[in-house]
């Protein structure tokens, strides 16, 4: 098994290629022993053939570890020993036609056309878990949705107002990103990243980055890495407000959403003023960030950091301190931490139910200073802590912005970058406001992508919100769908 | 202080009771309570007026709505107990419960022979409230749900006891007595309940509970 | 005119019988049911002489038509001419191959039964006509004698028939000591005589256990579903009528008890209202949803005479009026409403061949007459406007009301109780009539017998739309219908007080349904006028851009109830079991939902009980006949020695 | 006056959502919707052709009507400006909630012709919460009504908002008020999520002159409960009758402005929770119910 550290790359012929079961044992081993399967897809051989990689990261260890084997058409299944594995394994059935045996619920992740060439299937018409009775109906939500968000479908097993058992189909957001990125980098790359999943631009980007310079050997300025990490936090801060206050809005406690509403817009708008674009496209490539923030820029900045960051506190503590708002919050949508960990979950969602788990202390970037005290956790999952978590953070990330703000540090901003080594490859962990983004990119003979992977932390965390529902209130589903806030065409790819 | 000044003290503990039994957070709870113990101080001027009464009245306002719940209240905060009020049934039940109370009590009012005049409401009042904090003490997970509830109920038999207070001066330093020790005697057992329950907290922070 | 109906009866009953599976069987029933009904009606209406004496072998029994007891043969003999049309229509594939000559039989004789329940003027003739309308029915119940289920229902239908009738036997017994067995003897004798507690306490268990009154309602949410439907109607909408009839009579010959009765009939009759709104909220088979709808409303009308009684005894005299007067009202409203549901039932029975809510949906668009019947049914069961329920509740609301102001504390309780009691249920009932239709008709068929559902014959149609009007008309004619019960409630409280402010009130309720129909035509005028009345566009509509709905996805019939059954619904003891598989992906999961009556069981225990204690009189049963004729000659003994008084 | 007032009525019915709305707004420091942004989306409604789902049947076309015709009759049964309805009897206020229990079962027939367990869902909900708000809403007002009548107009005679049980019925009636006007915190009319709704999910599948018919009946609903509420709460019986229909009028605006302020401040409850909420309003009712039986008002 090799093991590297997240900044390195590694040739891919390093990575052992075991036989399926021993890298079924293995894998569950490690993954019992507290490390986490952040990717496992499969990637086409240089003969041609396809290997199953699995990547998994220590988090305490802050190194990774890579396995590999050749499935041939099936391979035994780790769904069952290790539940982390299950979307994986659905995606590779999916994709490769490479059938993981013994699966329990084999079947495509993502609508998709018919493999046999028959018609077209209707959108979401496929088969879905059924509980049986008489008195069960169910309840199909989407694709389409009332409200501004993107398209997926939700399959409901329902008992009167009771949630017998959730079931997600998606897809519907599919642009074949990840097909389109071997042969590159070349000028459309970056779109893609920074594209990949809307509201998390810079996640992915600094992601791609990370990964490309970890390959090339780049290793970019101080400065560079302290405004990425700026943009980063901006973005976790206008996501997080913007959670909090969709979260009342929701529940139809309108002075904090309105205020978040506003608030996240300020947010977006302070990222506008480092690079023009509020959602922060446009401003890092490989190597380094496009531009700078001067002097003055970091002192409007700065104030606005201070004043907004004082209005989110007010309104989100109206919020959290509001009896009806905590009697809705309070012990709906509960996750146990043991499914957190055992699901794999990552982010604010995992964060909430108690585990500690946040790549910007486990994995963190060269020059970019660990945030002040530990990450922020919750108790219990449900609602609340969900909720609380991001509050928690949005202090810190103000916190981290000012400080790097008041002490940007020097160098230039872009570094050149060379061509890419060939028969390289390397990982990129981020920690994303939606949890952990995880790249993984290996270069072929010529340097150019051989295939690219990558893991948004949605595509950990779809399954955590189904077991929150199960047995819950069917007239919670909004609320925990939007506790979570996850995203379609990051897992859609 | 007129009668239906009275009067309408009198509705607002009675309702005031229904609400602590439907209340389904802590805070509110001991806002409740307090604002029942003011409204006992009010009652008491209208029961007995004069200096005495002002003197019991004061005391009583300051003791039952401000001191115990303000300890209850830095009690709650320190141990860090959740929020929540943790009924055996639903609050609906407990509000249904109280109901049944009032009309019990009204109907008890109808036929107890007092050897004094109460003002109209006083009675009926007095015994929702007994009642409503033995539904606290009997339907609640809680150990400070349940002083809650033994506060309650005293300030129930301090209710009964003031139309006796207005005929007689040396019943008013009785009852304040009989008060105190039974506060004190609450508070023990309550202290005892929430040993049991916070097992693992530190014990030592309840002794602010102490008078 | 009272001889040709009791005549026709019995003749028609006794040539329908030995007809067989002739055709004429099959026609002559229902003809002579319709004739008489017919005559029946007439003789009702008429200013007929008021007492008869019939020749029997035991001495002469005595008939009486006083206005009680026109007001009950009313409905009798007017739903028994349309049930007798649509039962033609319902057995027409039984023509030929199954004994409907002594089907129509066994219907006439009931019917015959009944009317001597109402006309009786003595005890004889009354426990005569109650035995003939006990027995008969279990022959009915059990026409489709091929299912377990059915024959079952039919023996406990049996059961409790004879156990209610037993009590009724002692009562009578007990209440004839004092003066006889003639009516107008016990008016004199029963009243303050020590007996009349015990005999009022028999009738109350004789009568509730007919009419279905908790706890003894429980074979009755088992029979009336289990006969054919147009003997379900009879017997939710008529049958049942005579344990009402039997309680106002037998309260009319002690004398009208005080305030104790009154209370315990108030209670009663609020706990049964309350227990039967929860159970027709809950239950899933449709026949049985009536069924419990039936003991509900046996309820409200038992709530109503509790509280007349009461306010008879704090000398409160338009309470009692008004009690009595909702009491009879909303019987009469009641056999309209549930026989209209019954028949409609009764069609989705025939066409589909289930009653189940959850086999059914998208009636309403393949079963138009029906679907518009049924929902008429369901708005008066409600109390809607513009139909005739609406009286009836607002009458008992009136009673409970005027209560509230008794000097009494106890009584007020009591009134006020009952007024907020009454307002739940019927808040439920709009609920569970609701959950009814719109499970049965609207939406998608759920299973394909609810697919090629047809509307039936006229014969079938017809007698359901008749009743439908009626609803309404006689909301819109409620005075005139309160003038017939006045005299009838005049029979047992005597010279009314001044009642014009009851009387302006209903008429004033009949101007408001009036007016409500009347806003609904223009605005049903006016809706053609606007657009998209002819042209809207049939297609999927929003859905949340699901693309392919299955009939699955639409509420089940237990899933609807579930809010309230969470809130309020668990005493019906129905009960949720989850199957779900363990872990994160579950090979199989199910759910069943059992809606059992609790009380069903407690009685259950207690027939075991019985049969074990029975179990141990064995040793008795060992065929040795001295000792048998020696202890029937120790209880002659005994009952002389008792009759000479020591 | 009778006339001008069911006029006024008809009239100015959907105003009041217009006044909720621009409160909320202001509460939230949002400019808001036009003040007649209701009358704007029905003369839109009332021009627009009509889609209806293949699986329903008349039921679905008669709902709309039962919506609009409730709350039409039930105006003339309201007392206005201390002075009688059109009609007034005894018992005229349990009428009152039968006729205004008409939409509620127009709608939730039309709901589950639809076949669709978005509108089975508003409708099972709506169900439960109406059957029971019932109690609550006939116990408040046979509270309020004093011993002698049993009329609406003398119920709303013997109370005023500073009247021994007076604030409590009135208080009754607001919260019931919010059930069955489908207001926060028992329904959101604002919020999207058809999971979480009762009324308005039990709509969605209406257009065009239907769509109006129920958005104007349930506007006309809100002023039936306005009304009277004012009408308890205001002693307009005793104010000259121009006075009096003035501050009725205010009164009822008045009311829509609290519901405005309620809805601001408020969050919803979880949807296990409203029996209970619904149950503290009846409370409210029962309590000075329980106090009229035991003698002690």
């Amino acid at each position: 098994m090799v093991e590297w550290h997240v900044h390195d790359s590694l040739t891919v012929e390093a990575i052992p290629v075991l036989t399926a079961e021993d890298f079924r044992m293995a894998v569950a081993n490690a993954v019992d022993q507290g490390a986490r399967l952040v990717a496992f897809f499969a990637a086409p051989t240089v003969g041609g053939a396809t290997r199953l990689y699995a990547i998994l990261a220590w988090d305490g260890r802050s190194c990774l570890q890579a396995l590999a084997t050749d499935p041939g058409f099936g391979y035994p299944s780790l769904t069952p020993i290790c539940p982390q594995a299950h979307w994986f394994e659905r995606e590779i059935f999916e994709v490769h036609g490479i059938t993981p045996h013994n699966h329990p619920w084999l079947k495509p992740i993502r609508f998709h056309d018919r493999q046999d060439g028959g018609e077209r299937p209707a959108p979401c018409v496929t088969e879905y878990f059924t509980v049986h009775g008489s008195e069960v109906h169910e309840v199909a939500v989407g694709p389409v949705h009332a409200g501004i968000i993107e398209p997926g479908h939700f399959r409901f097993q329902c008992l009167g107002e009771t949630v017998l058992h959730l079931e997600i189909s998606l897809g519907y957001q599919h642009r074949g990103i990840e097909a389109q990125l071997p042969g590159g980098p070349d000028r459309r790359t970056i779109h893609f990243m920074e594209t990949a999943a809307g509201d998390t631009t810079m996640g992915h980007t600094w992601a791609h980055c990370a990964a490309l310079e970890a390959i090339a050997g780049v290793r970019p300025s101080p400065r560079a890495q302290a405004i990425r990490a700026i943009a980063l936090e901006l973005e976790r801060l206008a996501n997080h407000t913007g959670d909090l206050g969709a979260l009342a809005l929701d529940m139809g406690f309108l002075p904090t959403s309105s205020f978040c509403g506003r608030l996240r817009g300020d947010f977006l708008n302070m990222t506008a003023l480092v690079c023009g674009n509020r959602f922060g496209r446009g401003l890092v490539r490989p190597g380094g960030v496009v531009w700078d923030i001067e002097p003055e820029r970091a002192q409007e900045l700065l104030r606005r950091v201070r004043t907004t960051v004082r209005d989110v506190r007010g309104a989100v503590r109206l919020f959290l301190e509001s009896s009806m708002a905590r009697n809705r919050l309070e012990n709906t949508g509960a996750l146990a931490v043991e499914h957190a960990v055992r699901l794999g979950l990552v982010g604010p969602a995992a964060r909430a139910c108690g585990v500690v788990r946040d790549d910007r202390w486990s994995y963190p970037q060269p020059d970019v200073p660990l945030p002040a005290g530990t990450p922020a956790t919750g108790e219990g999952g449900d609602l609340l802590a969900r909720a609380m978590v991001r509050a928690q953070e949005i202090e810190t990330s103000a916190a981290l912005v000012e400080r790097l703000l008041q002490e940007l540090p020097h160098g230039p901003l872009l570094l050149p970058m060379p061509k890419l080594p060939p028969q390289r490859m390397a990982v990129s962990l981020i920690e994303a406001w939606r949890g952990e983004v995880c790249h993984v990119v290996a270069t072929d003979g010529e340097g150019r992508f051989a295939w690219y992977k990558v893991v948004d932390p949605s595509f950990h965390n779809w399954f955590g919100l189904t077991m929150v529902l199960r047995g819950t209130e069917i007239s919670d589903f909004p609320l925990c769908n939007k506790s979570f806030n996850l995203s379609y065409c990051g897992h859609d790819l | 202080m007129t009668a239906s000044t009275l009067s309408l003290a009198c509705w607002a503990i009675i309702l005031g009771d229904l609400i602590l039994l439907g209340a389904g957070r802590m805070r509110h709870l001991l806002l409740l309570t307090a604002a029942q113990g003011l409204l006992l101080g009010l009652v008491t001027v209208g029961v007995s007026p004069g200096i005495e009464g002002y003197i019991v009245a004061g005391a009583v306002a300051t003791l039952k709505g401000g001191i115990f719940p303000w300890l209850l209240w830095r009690t709650m905060r320190q141990v860090g107990t959740s929020e929540i009020v943790e009924p055996f049934m639903g609050l609906g039940t407990s509000i249904l419960v109280g109901l049944g109370g009032l009309g019990l009590a009204l109907w008890i009012d109808a036929r107890l022979l007092l050897p004094i005049a109460a003002p109209p409401l006083l009675m009926p009042a007095a015994l929702t409230t007994v009642l409503a904090g033995l539904v606290l003490i009997v339907l609640r997970h809680k150990a400070l749900t349940q002083v809650i509830g033994y506060l309650t109920m005293e300030n129930g038999i301090f209710l009964l006891g003031t139309p006796l207070a207005g005929h007689d001066a040396m019943w008013i330093e009785l009852l304040i007595l009989l008060d105190l020790l039974v506060a004190v005697f609450v508070m023990g057992i309550a202290i005892h309940h929430i040993r049991r329950t916070f097992d693992s907290i530190d014990v030592d922070r309840f002794c602010s509970l102490r008078d | 005119m009272v001889w040709w109906v009791l005549g026709s009866l019995t003749a028609g009953a006794v040539v329908s019988a030995m007809a067989g599976r002739s055709r004429l069987g099959a026609i002559l029933g229902p003809a002579v049911l319709v004739a008489a009904c017919a005559v029946g009606l007439g003789l009702t209406l008429s200013n007929a002489p008021e007492g008869w004496t019939i020749p029997l072998p035991v001495g002469a029994g005595a008939l009486r038509l006083d206005a009680l007891t026109r007001w009950f043969l009313l409905p009798l003999f007017a739903g028994g001419a349309v049930v007798g049309c649509y039962g033609v229509g319902y057995l027409h594939h039984a023509v030929g191959h199954r004994h409907l000559g002594g089907h129509w039989g066994m219907v006439l004789l009931l019917f015959l039964g009944m009317s001597l329940v109402f006309l009786a003027d003595d005890g004889f003739v009354f426990l005569l006509g109650w035995e003939m309308m006990s027995i008969s029915p279990f022959f009915l119940v059990a026409w489709e004698d091929t299912e377990a289920s059915v024959r079952e229902a039919a023996w406990e239908y049996l059961v409790a028939a004879h156990l209610g009738g037993a009590a009724l036997v002692v009562g009578f017994a007990l209440a004839a000591v004092p003066g006889g067995w003639s009516f107008a003897a016990m008016r004199t004798a029963l009243p303050g005589s020590p007996l009349a507690t015990a005999a009022l306490l028999l009738w109350m268990l004789g009568c509730g256990a007919k009419a279905g009154l908790l706890p003894a309602h429980v074979w009755l949410p088992e029979a009336h579903p289990a006969a054919p439907s147009h003997i379900s109607a009879l017997m939710s909408g008529l049958m049942v009528n005579t344990g009402i009839y039997g309680l106002l009579r037998g309260l009319e010959l002690a004398g009208l008890p005080g305030a104790g009765a009154g209370a315990a009939l108030l209670l009663i009759g609020l706990a049964t209202a309350l227990y039967g709104a929860l159970q027709a909220m809950v239950q899933t088979n449709a026949k049985r949803i009536l069924a419990f709808s039936t003991v509900e409303n046996m309820g409200l009308i038992v709530l109503g005479i509790g509280t007349g009684l009461l306010g008879l005894a704090h000398g409160q005299e338009v309470t009692a009026w008004l009690g009595f007067l909702a009491a009879l009202m909303h019987l009469f409203h009641h056999s309209l409403f549930k026989s209209l549901l019954f028949l409609g039932v009764g069609v989705v029975l025939e066409t589909t061949g289930t009653v189940h809510l959850n086999e059914l949906g998208g009636l309403a668009q393949r079963l138009p007459w029906t679907s518009r019947c049924m929902a008429v049914g369901v708005a008066t069961g409600a109390g809607i406007p513009p139909f005739c329920g609406l009286i009836g509740e607002v009458l008992l609301f009136a009673a409970l009301a005027t209560g509230v102001g008794f000097p009494d504390a106890t009584a007020r309780a009591l009134m006020a109780g009952g007024f907020v009691g009454l307002a739940l249920v019927s808040g439920l009932i709009l609920a569970g009539g609701v959950r009814l239709f719109g499970i049965l008709m609207g939406g998608a068929p759920r299973s394909a017998k609810a697919q090629t559902a047809k509307e039936p014959s006229w014969s079938m149609r017809g007698p359901a739309a008749i009743l439908a009007a009626s609803c309404w008309l006689a909301a819109i004619a409620a005075p005139l219908v309160l003038g017939l019960a006045l005299p009838a409630a005049g029979v047992l409280l005597g010279t009314a007080p001044d009642l014009t402010p009851v009387v302006r009130m209903v008429a004033q309720i009949a101007q408001v349904a009036l007016v409500v129909t009347a806003v609904l035509v223009v605005l049903f005028l006016a809706r053609r006028a606007l657009p998209g009345h002819a042209d809207a566009r049939s297609f999927r509509t929003w859905d949340c851009g699901f693309a392919a709905p299955t009939p699955r996805m639409q509420y089940t019939a237990f899933g609807f109830a579930h809010p309230l059954w969470r809130a309020i619904g668990r005493i019906t003891g129905s009960q949720v079991m989850v199957r779900l598989g363990h872990g994160y992906f579950p090979a199989h999961g199910e759910v069943v939902v059992s809606t059992a009556d609790p009380i069903r069981g407690v009685w259950s225990r207690l027939f075991e009980a019985v049969r074990l204690g029975c179990d141990a009189l064995k040793w008795f049963q060992h065929g040795r006949i001295q000792l048998y004729v020696c202890t029937l000659a120790a209880v002659l003994l005994g009952l002389l020695l008792w009759q000479l008084g020591w | 006056m009778l006339v001008l007032s069911w006029i006024l009525a008809l009239v100015l019915a959907p105003l009041l959502f217009g006044i909720i709305n621009r409160i909320k707004a202001l509460m939230a420091g949002r400019r808001g919707r036009p003040l007649l942004q209701t009358y704007f989306d029905l003369a839109k409604l009332v021009r627009k052709g009509v889609v209806v789902s293949p699986t329903t049947s008349w039921v679905f076309r008669l709902g709309p009507m039962l919506a609009v015709a409730g709350p039409l009759v039930a105006l003339a049964l309201l007392p206005y400006a201390g002075r009688p309805g059109l009609w007034s009897f005894p018992m005229d206020f349990v009428v009152l909630a039968y006729v205004l229990a008409l939409p509620r079962l127009g709608t939730m027939l039309a709901a589950l012709d639809t076949g669709s367990s978005f509108e089975g869902m508003g409708a099972s909900r709506e169900a439960a919460f109406g059957a029971l708000a019932e109690p609550g809403f006939l116990a408040a007002l046979l509270a309020a009504a004093p011993q002698s009548g049993l009329r609406l107009e003398e119920i709303a005679a013997a109370q005023d908002l500073f009247h021994s049980g007076g604030a409590l019925v009135c208080l009754a009636l607001l919260l019931l008020l919010l059930v069955e006007n489908a207001r926060m915190p028992v329904d959101d009319p604002n919020t999207h999520l058809e999971l979480t709704m009762i009324h308005e999910v039990m709509v969605l599948d209406h257009s065009g002159p239907e769509l109006a018919a129920i958005t104007f009946g349930a506007a006309l609903k809100l002023w039936v409960f306005a009304a009277l509420l004012a009408a308890l709460a205001l002693p307009l019986e005793r104010m000259a009758p121009l006075p009096a229909f003035g501050a009725h009028l205010v009164g009822t605006f008045g009311v829509a402005a609290v519901v405005g302020m309620v809805e601001s401040l408020t969050a919803r409850l979880p949807l296990p929770r409203v029996p209970a909420f619904i149950l503290s309003g009846t409370a409210c009712g029962l309590v000075v119910l329980l106090m009229e039986v035991g003698g002690g008002r």
